[in-house]
């Protein structure tokens, strides 16, 4: 019952929010913002709630289907959940200080609810057909935010990026909805408990690596992985703070979620045979993506670019097929949504007090104008670069670890050659991090001043940094919550 | 008593002389002509199926029936049609590209 | 030999018959009054109600389950037999033209035409052919009820008399035409393999032991493709589409859409049902057609300008997803295509019905055309929403959820079936069509003047549409929203 | 271990820790920075104190647990921190110079608005070195290891208004972190060869098979990081850069803490590192020829910052080459010593001459010149750093490079291998050159030109009494050690500094405080070499006399040298008779950084590759599936005339494909 209400509050609320959203705008603007504050806040209570009496939902949906409403909590989902409810409430409490601009508030702020509606279903279903659905959720709201509430500098590159955004991820859902449909017909059944308790018995090694193939690229194209990345640069380019903050955090982390959830448990086997594709396809990604930043001048397409990097290092270590890599992987997933939230909403406000975010023009050192963005960018990219102590470290040096000493059934001397590359990306990853810190971190410029963050912009900012200083000083937190159900996956013996 | 294989070939070619004459002809009342010969050969087929296997329904013989009054009811509408479009363009050609 | 008197049971022919009457009563009734308008219409949807009332008892059975009548003596086959998959079109066809009849409903302000009655009940007519072809059995009705589902469409189309009215009808009436030849032949040809004027397994069944037989059967197929091919307007029987809708007034280009489909989904169904026992391969040819369809069909309609055409494109693709899961011979091959169509006449009817209001309120000239559609979420928010939502669904994207699910059932047989090819063609096409919906969307959307729609939303303008245009819209939205949120009522509608 | 220590443990990583994160909300106020930085330090160096008397009095050892055991499937990571002999030393070293330096700061940024950043920084730097020095685990060593580069990168960067500074620290980090790469890789391939990454099982994993290829890999690889963060060859050139940072910071960076960090690690791996004769040959090369080329580098230096800093690099080097020689007999015992005498005069040495370049306004040689003699309670302090520094005894740097040089003989006649040769020649050049450098710099320090002779012979009568008022004030303020300075001293000094101590650039005068911390160092580096005598480095006290013997000639013979060759005129610096184009390559350190520079503009290329490769290839395929649509939606458009007979012809011909299809395929 709390599970469902989670669910509910948002998917209402958005709907009407964008169903009222006629009135006149000055004042719907605080209502919408104050509504859809209290509904993430109500939200993110449930989903706390949620994750620890761990309910389970089981209602016929579509008997002619065989299609179920099952949801529940585990420790690989809780994560997640409740990554996905903190952000609800901090894209509220930013626009805030940035209201939205292009369209009725009241839609923009509908939409942010949906989406978050979207991305708690998809981490909630335990049935793969409506885990595909939740996962189609997203893409709406999110093609409206980006194509009505994006950058209304370049219109064209707004029309282009949303349509890019829009279709690719339909392609890559829709090869994902085949391989699911394959899987589910061959398993018998949908229900991903079933699934990953049957770890692909009966299903005959061409079959799993034809079925985990259409999988991968389908939920390839979400994370993204080399070389389906190039929807991202431009859709974060042009999507406001919000949309890139749920885009980078959440969005692309349902796309490493349902490998696991659908590829990695249930087809061990075809997944094993594809490991080494797809974990060269992640460090490429990681060096491909962190050379970019060295040279890219927009900062939005930067940071893009090195969530490109990062998310490499999932992929690298849910491919190594240990506890080890999946613990990797996970907790991976929960830091890069962390930072490159931090990373959007700094960079976001700075676009607004910029007005573009082009590195190349010379602006005021944030050190001297306003100590506090400047606090968070250190800290950001600190944590982007893999400091340890700080989040980005513990999901990046275990997968490289795993990638060393992967599953016995992976060719170990190239995936050593991979963690190698790997390692190698991490020194990338420093280079254009300090390339940034010097651009407007340091120096000596005061012109233009800006204001320094404050109010809702500067709490968020506070508690994502802090976020990523406690989870950076203690990764037991999650991977603690992960460990049982990743060593059930992984079926090995922990010692 | 003929052999079967007259009608069978007349079947034949009733239906390919249809079809040239959809394919080839441009005037629409030929191309109608057309249209009814492939019935036609339809028709055939039914009646001369319908002698060789005797059925308790005499289907080959009482579809043939249908037919010719499906055919009937077909050309009425047509016709109409066509007329119209004679009003309007003058001509029947069906090569002329439409409105 | 015994002789042949077959029992009748008029409740079970119900759907069939309901439409067929009222045609004739609206005829009669005019012929005794003249004047009367309304009345036809409101004879028509009652006896649309009455035959969709009729196939209650026949919706959801469960598999196997099946009502049928002109059964021969001896507990032989019955002549027309509508198990739940035809029950289920049956109620969408009655349903879709009830939708339509409202498009058209009389319009007091303008001086009518003098051919309500005639429009009444070549509707009415052409649906009777409908139901009944879901029904039908044996060769005999099979044809002649598709024939009179298509020749009454023809003189709607035609009967606007404008130029571009006539040029679709000649479009539509010639192919109708042919291909009608065709499946004359195509009976004739099964009926020459099978040796049987029944449409049934059994029949088909006859013919495996003898391979000499074999080809005729496989050509009687190709026949039947070809002819409902055309119907379902599939690449490469399409032309027809964009001519006959673009020609015909909006009413009748719904119908076109929706029932005329409908019975021609029908039709096919009937065949494919008797051949199944023969395996899939002579299906190959329906796969092809199906990847063809899909694909032309979302590329024409990228580059259309007009409405009317974009969505006359929109039907040839959307026929080839309707299809696709037929290439797959399982009987949930058959209920996904059946479910697969229901969901696209749902929300094609809605799309159409928006365009009629939007016709009515600004004038066919504006809404006829896309560009015309530029703000329209300023303008008439409701409506905006409305056809939002048929094109979601069209593009199978949540909130249309109907839609989506419609796509994984079309699929589901597909992939069942590893034809993996088929399926890759499918995701691509999913990925046009989305960008094809997408594409009139965003134009709804888009804000008039990016800047001023801030400070003051400019007042809405009056919706002047005629009442029954907007029941339809509320209707089909609401149809539409409810499915979306239980997509079971549709699915189940066709049993399991 | 009794739970005192083990909160004892925490405490000294927990403090510098709790006291930067505080640090960082106080940073507006000095004071209170101050406060909590000063408090930091005193209870590390008061819980180091007690661990060392722990461990040695109740010969306490053993781990103690951190954050708990990360659930890791096969890997096991108990993260736990390790407290022995070796560490407890180390841990008291650390303090003594991280308090010292907290102290001195105060004073020295005493103007500065971010001196709260920057004493919040040094105090989380301290934390990760202590970590690395009390971890038992390798992954608290690699998050020590790079917490203390991220902190050098801020602390050098400090004066990020400049951009000379803000390059420098750039180019610090970059170069470690790339130097990391290999330590990282080397650390997976110990964890992972062993299954887990507490440093004591690993080792004992390890030590069961001596000479395995696998082992030398990752020990050559930790080596090179080792030589990142040590600034050794190839990767010295770092550390010169350095320099823009803060005084302070140079000393910690350079005296106890990160650079030596490096000998540290080695030292606590040093039962596997004896196992792979080929990691230790190549520790052995890369010492020599750092020790040599620094301390030549050195000599040239026009700026005595800088030249500390090259004799920092150098005498990392003689440290590391310690390990590389030492048998398992002898053990990491020299190299320890020698790292914590190096501690103590190198951070004395830092703090003088940035106390006297506070007092002169600048670094370079030309400033500095004479310094001495017009700020006379500065005479000391730098006389016995640099004393230390050229090893003569009986200060700790003799003490300590007497071991090293012992270590080497020892490994010659033990195991005779070529290492030993390499390090003997090596250390036996750098003596030479150490003290060559030591007495430039002193030279130029005490130089006066013929006019000032004059001025100077007035202060000469106070001259005596501010020598003994300095070495007074430093030895009676050792009882007090430790206390919160007060905010603004009435220095003391200030009557005793002569006409020319009046600060040009009007910089308070200096605290008791930093005076204090500056003693202290002192007084250790004279005493420091006694510590053999303790049982707190495992060194047995003995010294090869005639090793010892020859060093000190050689000491004295480069004095003579120098001192001989040192010109009366300009400002005394033996190193003008280099030649000034000579001394600027010796200050382009070679031109080190130009190969860097090279390096990096080739991965820069590659990235401008990437890049095209991303818009161009990666991309073309997206933007392709328009350009194939839009194709065939023309040539559909063309396709479809709207004539009814065509519409037959394609029926038709569908019909022909559909059977033959059909037909084919049945």
């Amino acid at each position: 019952m709390l599970l469902l209400a989670a669910l509910a509050i948002p998917a209402l609320t958005g709907t009407a929010l964008i169903l009222t959203g006629r009135d006149s705008v000055r004042s719907s603007e605080a209502n919408a913002n104050l509504v859809s504050l209290v509904a993430s806040v109500a939200t993110a209570a449930l989903v706390v709630a949620t994750v620890i009496t761990r309910p389970k939902v089981d209602y016929q949906w579509l008997p002619s289907l065989g299609v179920r409403w099952q949801f529940s909590v585990d420790g690989i989902s809780a994560p997640l959940l409740i990554l996905t409810a903190a952000l609800g409430i901090a894209v509220v409490v930013h626009a805030r200080s940035y209201p939205p601009h292009g369209g009725s508030p009241t839609t923009f702020y509908g939409c942010l609810q949906l989406v978050e509606f979207g991305a708690l279903a998809t981490f909630l279903s335990r049935d793969a057909v409506v885990f595909f659905l939740s996962f189609e959720v997203v893409l709406i709201p999110m093609w409206v935010l980006i194509s009505r509430f994006g950058d209304s500098h370049d219109l064209p590159a707004r029309a282009d990026a949303s349509g890019r955004f829009v279709l690719y991820t339909v392609l890559g859902s829709t090869l994902m909805l085949v391989g699911i449909l394959a899987l589910v017909h061959s398993a018998g059944t949908a229900n991903l408990d079933a699934l990953a308790a049957a770890r692909g018995a009966g299903l005959d090694r061409s079959t799993q690596m034809v079925i985990a193939a259409l999988l991968l690229v389908g939920l390839g194209i979400k994370i993204p992985l080399w070389p389906f990345h190039t929807w991202l640069p431009p859709a974060h380019t042009i999507a406001p703070t919000a949309g890139s903050v749920l885009l980078a955090a959440i969005l692309l982390k349902m796309g490493t979620y349902g490998i696991v959830r659908l590829v990695i448990a249930p087809l061990p086997i075809g997944f094993g045979a594809l490991a080494p594709v797809f974990a060269a396809a992640g460090v490429i990604g990681i060096l491909w993506g962190g050379l970019a930043c060295l040279v890219e001048t927009d900062l939005k397409r930067l940071i893009a670019y090195s969530s490109v990097a990062h998310m490499g290092f999932v992929v690298l270590g849910l491919s190594s097929g240990t506890t080890a890599g999946l613990q990797a992987a996970l907790f991976a997933n929960i830091a890069h949504g962390v930072v490159s939230a931090l990373l959007f909403f700094l960079v976001g406000g700075l676009k607004e007090r910029w007005g573009s975010a082009d590195l190349a023009t010379a602006r005021a050192a944030l050190r001297e104008v306003s100590p506090r963005l400047g606090l968070a960018l250190v800290v950001g990219f600190a944590a982007s670069l893999g400091l340890p102590g700080l989040v980005g470290f513990w999901g990046e040096f275990l997968a490289m670890y795993s990638a060393w000493s992967p599953a016995a059934d992976r060719p170990e001397g190239f995936m050593r050659v991979l963690a190698v590359l790997a390692v190698t990306g991490t020194a990338v990853a420093a280079g254009y991090s300090l390339r940034v810190l010097r651009l407007i971190w340091s120096g000596d410029r005061t012109s233009p001043a800006h204001v320094d963050a404050h109010g809702g912009e500067w709490s968020v900012l506070a508690v994502l940094v802090a976020s990523v200083l406690v989870l950076g000083v203690a990764p037991g937190i999650v991977l603690n919550t992960t460990s049982k159900d990743v060593s059930v996956i992984t079926s090995e013996v922990s010692r | 008593m003929i052999h079967l294989w007259l009608p069978l070939a007349l079947v034949c070619v009733l239906a390919g002389a249809g079809a040239y004459g959809v394919i080839a002809r441009r005037n629409a009342v030929l191309v109608l002509i057309g249209v009814e010969l492939i019935l036609n050969s339809a028709n055939l087929l039914f009646v001369t199926m319908g002698s060789v296997r005797g059925d308790a329904l005499r289907t080959g013989q009482v579809l043939t029936l249908f037919l010719i009054t499906i055919a009937a009811a077909e050309i009425g509408v047509a016709l109409a049609v066509i007329l119209a479009l004679f009003r309007k363009r003058g001509h029947i050609d069906l090569s002329e590209p439409g409105a | 030999m015994s002789q042949a008197v077959v029992a009748v049971n008029a409740g079970v022919l119900l759907p069939a018959l309901a439409p067929a009457i009222g045609a004739a009563v609206v005829l009669v009734v005019d012929v005794a009054a003249q004047r009367l308008r309304r009345t036809h219409y409101m004879i028509a949807l009652v006896s649309l109600v009455v035959g969709a009332v009729g196939t209650f008892a026949g919706l959801g059975m469960v598999a196997g389950g099946v009502r049928q009548t002109l059964c021969l003596p001896g507990g032989g086959q019955c002549m027309y037999a509508a198990d739940a998959v035809a029950s289920g079109l049956q109620l969408a066809a009655l349903l879709a033209a009830g939708v339509t009849l409202l498009l058209s409903w009389p319009d007091d302000k303008k001086q009518s035409s003098g051919s309500t009655a005639v429009i009444v009940s070549l509707v009415l007519t052409a649906t009777a052919g409908a139901t009944a072809v879901a029904g039908a059995r044996d060769l005999g009705s099979w044809l002649v009820a598709l024939e009179l589902a298509t020749l009454p469409t023809v003189a709607l189309v035609a009967l606007r008399g404008a130029r571009s009215a006539i040029s679709g009808a000649i479009a539509l009436l010639t192919t109708a035409l042919v291909s009608f030849g065709l499946l004359a032949l195509a009976a004739a040809l099964w009926f020459t393999a099978t040796g049987s004027g029944f449409i049934t397994p059994a029949a088909a069944l006859a013919v495996i032991d003898d391979p000499s037989r074999r080809p005729i059967l496989v050509l009687a197929v190709a026949l039947v493709v070809a002819g409902i091919g055309f119907k379902l307007s599939l690449v490469p029987f399409h032309a027809w589409t964009p001519e006959a809708y673009d020609g015909a007034p909006l009413p009748i280009a719904a119908f076109l859409a929706g029932v005329s489909k409908i019975a021609a989904l029908g039709a096919l169904l009937i065949v494919i049902r008797a051949i199944a026992p023969l395996g899939a391969p002579a299906l190959t040819t329906i796969a092809i057609v199906a990847a063809a369809s899909m694909t032309l069909g979302n590329i024409m309609a990228l580059r259309q300008n007009s409405v009317v055409r974009l969505l006359a494109w929109s039907t040839v693709a959307q026929a080839g997803w309707v299809v696709m899961p037929l290439a797959a011979a399982s009987s949930a091959a058959v209920f996904a295509s059946g479910a697969y169509l229901l969901a696209y006449v749902l929300a094609t009817l809605l799309a159409f019905a928006v365009v009629a209001a939007l016709v009515q309120t600004r004038g066919a000239a504006r809404a006829r055309d896309l560009s015309g559609y530029h703000g329209l979420v300023h303008d008439h928010p409701v409506l905006a929403a409305a056809l939002g939502l048929a094109l979601l669904s069209l593009a199978g994207l949540p909130p249309g959820v109907l839609g989506l699910v419609a796509k994984v059932t079309a699929l589901r047989p597909v992939v069942a079936s590893e034809l993996w090819l088929m399926a890759v063609i499918a995701a691509v096409n999913a990925v046009l069509g989305v960008a094809v919906y997408l594409r009139w969307l965003r134009v709804v959307m888009a804000t008039a003047e990016p800047e001023t729609d801030m400070t003051a939303p400019v007042a809405a303008p009056a919706l002047s549409a005629h009442p029954a245009t907007l029941v339809a819209v509320g209707l089909a939205a609401v149809a539409l929203v409810v499915t979306s949120v239980n997509p079971q009522l549709i699915l189940g509608l066709l049993g399991s | 271990m009794s739970e005192l220590v083990l909160q004892a443990t925490r405490m000294v990583v927990l403090a510098p820790f709790v006291a930067s994160v505080l640090g960082l909300f106080v940073a507006r106020r000095r004071f209170a920075s101050a406060v909590i930085a000063s408090t930091g330090a005193v209870v590390t160096l008061l819980a180091g104190s007690y661990l060392l008397y722990a461990v040695h009095h109740d010969s306490l050892a053993g781990e103690v647990s951190t954050i708990g055991a990360l659930p890791l499937g096969q890997l096991r990571m108990p993260l736990h921190l390790l407290v022995d002999e070796l560490s407890a030393i180390v841990v008291f070293a650390v303090g003594i110079v991280g308090l010292a330096i907290q102290l001195f700061t105060k004073w020295y940024l005493h103007d500065d608005d971010r001196y709260g950043v920057f004493t919040g920084t040094v105090s989380l730097f301290l934390a990760g070195m202590l970590l690395v020095v009390l971890s038992g685990d390798l992954v608290l060593t690699l998050v020590g290891w790079e917490v203390m580069g991220w902190c050098s990168y801020l602390l050098i960067g400090h004066y990020s208004r400049k951009d000379s500074a803000s390059r420098a620290a750039t180019k610090a980090f970059l170069v470690t972190r790339f130097a990391d790469l290999a330590f990282v890789i080397g650390l997976i391939i110990l964890a992972s060869g062993a299954g887990t990454t507490n440093i004591r099982d690993l080792m004992a994993t390890w030590s069961g098979l001596p000479g395995s290829t696998l082992l030398t890999v990752a020990l050559i690889c930790l080596l090179s990081g080792i030589a990142g963060k040590s600034a050794q060859f190839p990767f010295h050139d770092w550390l010169p850069d350095a320099m823009e940072g803060p005084t302070p910071a140079s000393a910690l960076i350079h005296a106890a803490t990160m650079v030596a960090a490096g000998t540290f690690v080695l030292a606590r791996l040093f039962p596997i590192f004896v196992l792979s004769d080929p990691a230790r040959l190549v520790l052995a090369v890369i010492t020599a020829v750092t020790m040599i080329g620094a301390a030549i580098l050195a000599f040239g230096q026009s700026d005595l910052k800088r030249l500390l800093a090259y004799s920092t690099i150098s005498q990392i080097s003689i440290m590391l080459s310690a390990l590389a020689v030492a048998p398992v007999t002898v053990g990491s015992g020299p190299a320890v010593l020698y790292l914590l005498s190096h501690a103590m005069f190198k951070a004395l040495l830092f703090l003088a001459i940035g106390w006297l370049s506070v007092l002169v306004a600048g670094t370079s040689a030309v400033a500095l010149a004479g310094g001495v003699r017009h700020h006379k309670q500065l005479r000391v302090p730098l006389g016995i750093g640099f004393l230390a520094l050229a090893g003569v005894p009986p200060l700790a740097g003799f003490v300590a490079k007497e071991y090293v040089l012992g270590a080497a003989h020892d490994n010659i006649s033990e195991l005779g291998s070529a290492a030993g040769w390499i390090v003997m020649v090596a250390v036996g050049m750098s003596v030479v050159l150490t003290a060559a450098y030591c007495t430039r710099a002193w030279l130029v320090l005490t130089h006066l030109s013929a006019e000032e002779e004059v001025t100077h012979e007035a202060a000469v009568k106070e001259a005596v009494e501010v020598e003994d008022v300095s070495i007074v004030a430093i030895f009676t303020e050792l009882a007090s050690e430790g206390g919160i300075p007060p905010d603004s001293a009435p220095a003391s000094g200030s009557t005793v500094t002569d006409v020319h101590a009046e600060p040009e650039h009007g910089h308070a005068d200096i605290h008791r405080s930093a005076r204090l911390s500056v003693g202290v160092l002192a007084f250790l580096s004279v005493v420091g070499g006694l510590i053999i005598f303790t049982p707190l480095v495992q060194v047995e006290p003995h010294i090869t006399w005639w090793l010892a013997a020859s060093s000190f000639v050689l000491i004295v013979a480069s004095w003579a040298g120098v001192r001989f060759l040192a010109p009366v005129d300009g400002i005394g610096d033996a190193a003008s008779r280099l030649g000034a184009d000579r001394m600027a390559l010796f200050d382009s350190g070679l031109g080190a950084d130009g190969v860097y520079v090279a390096l990096a503009s080739q991965v820069v290329r590659l990235a401008e590759i990437v890049v095209v490769a991303d818009r161009q290839v990666i991309d073309a395929y997206v933007r392709g599936t328009v350009v194939v649509t839009r194709w065939i939606g023309v040539t559909g458009e063309r396709v479809h005339t709207r004539k009814p007979s065509s519409y037959l012809v394609w029926l038709l011909v569908g019909l022909l494909a559909v059977g033959v299809v059909g037909v084919t395929t049945w």
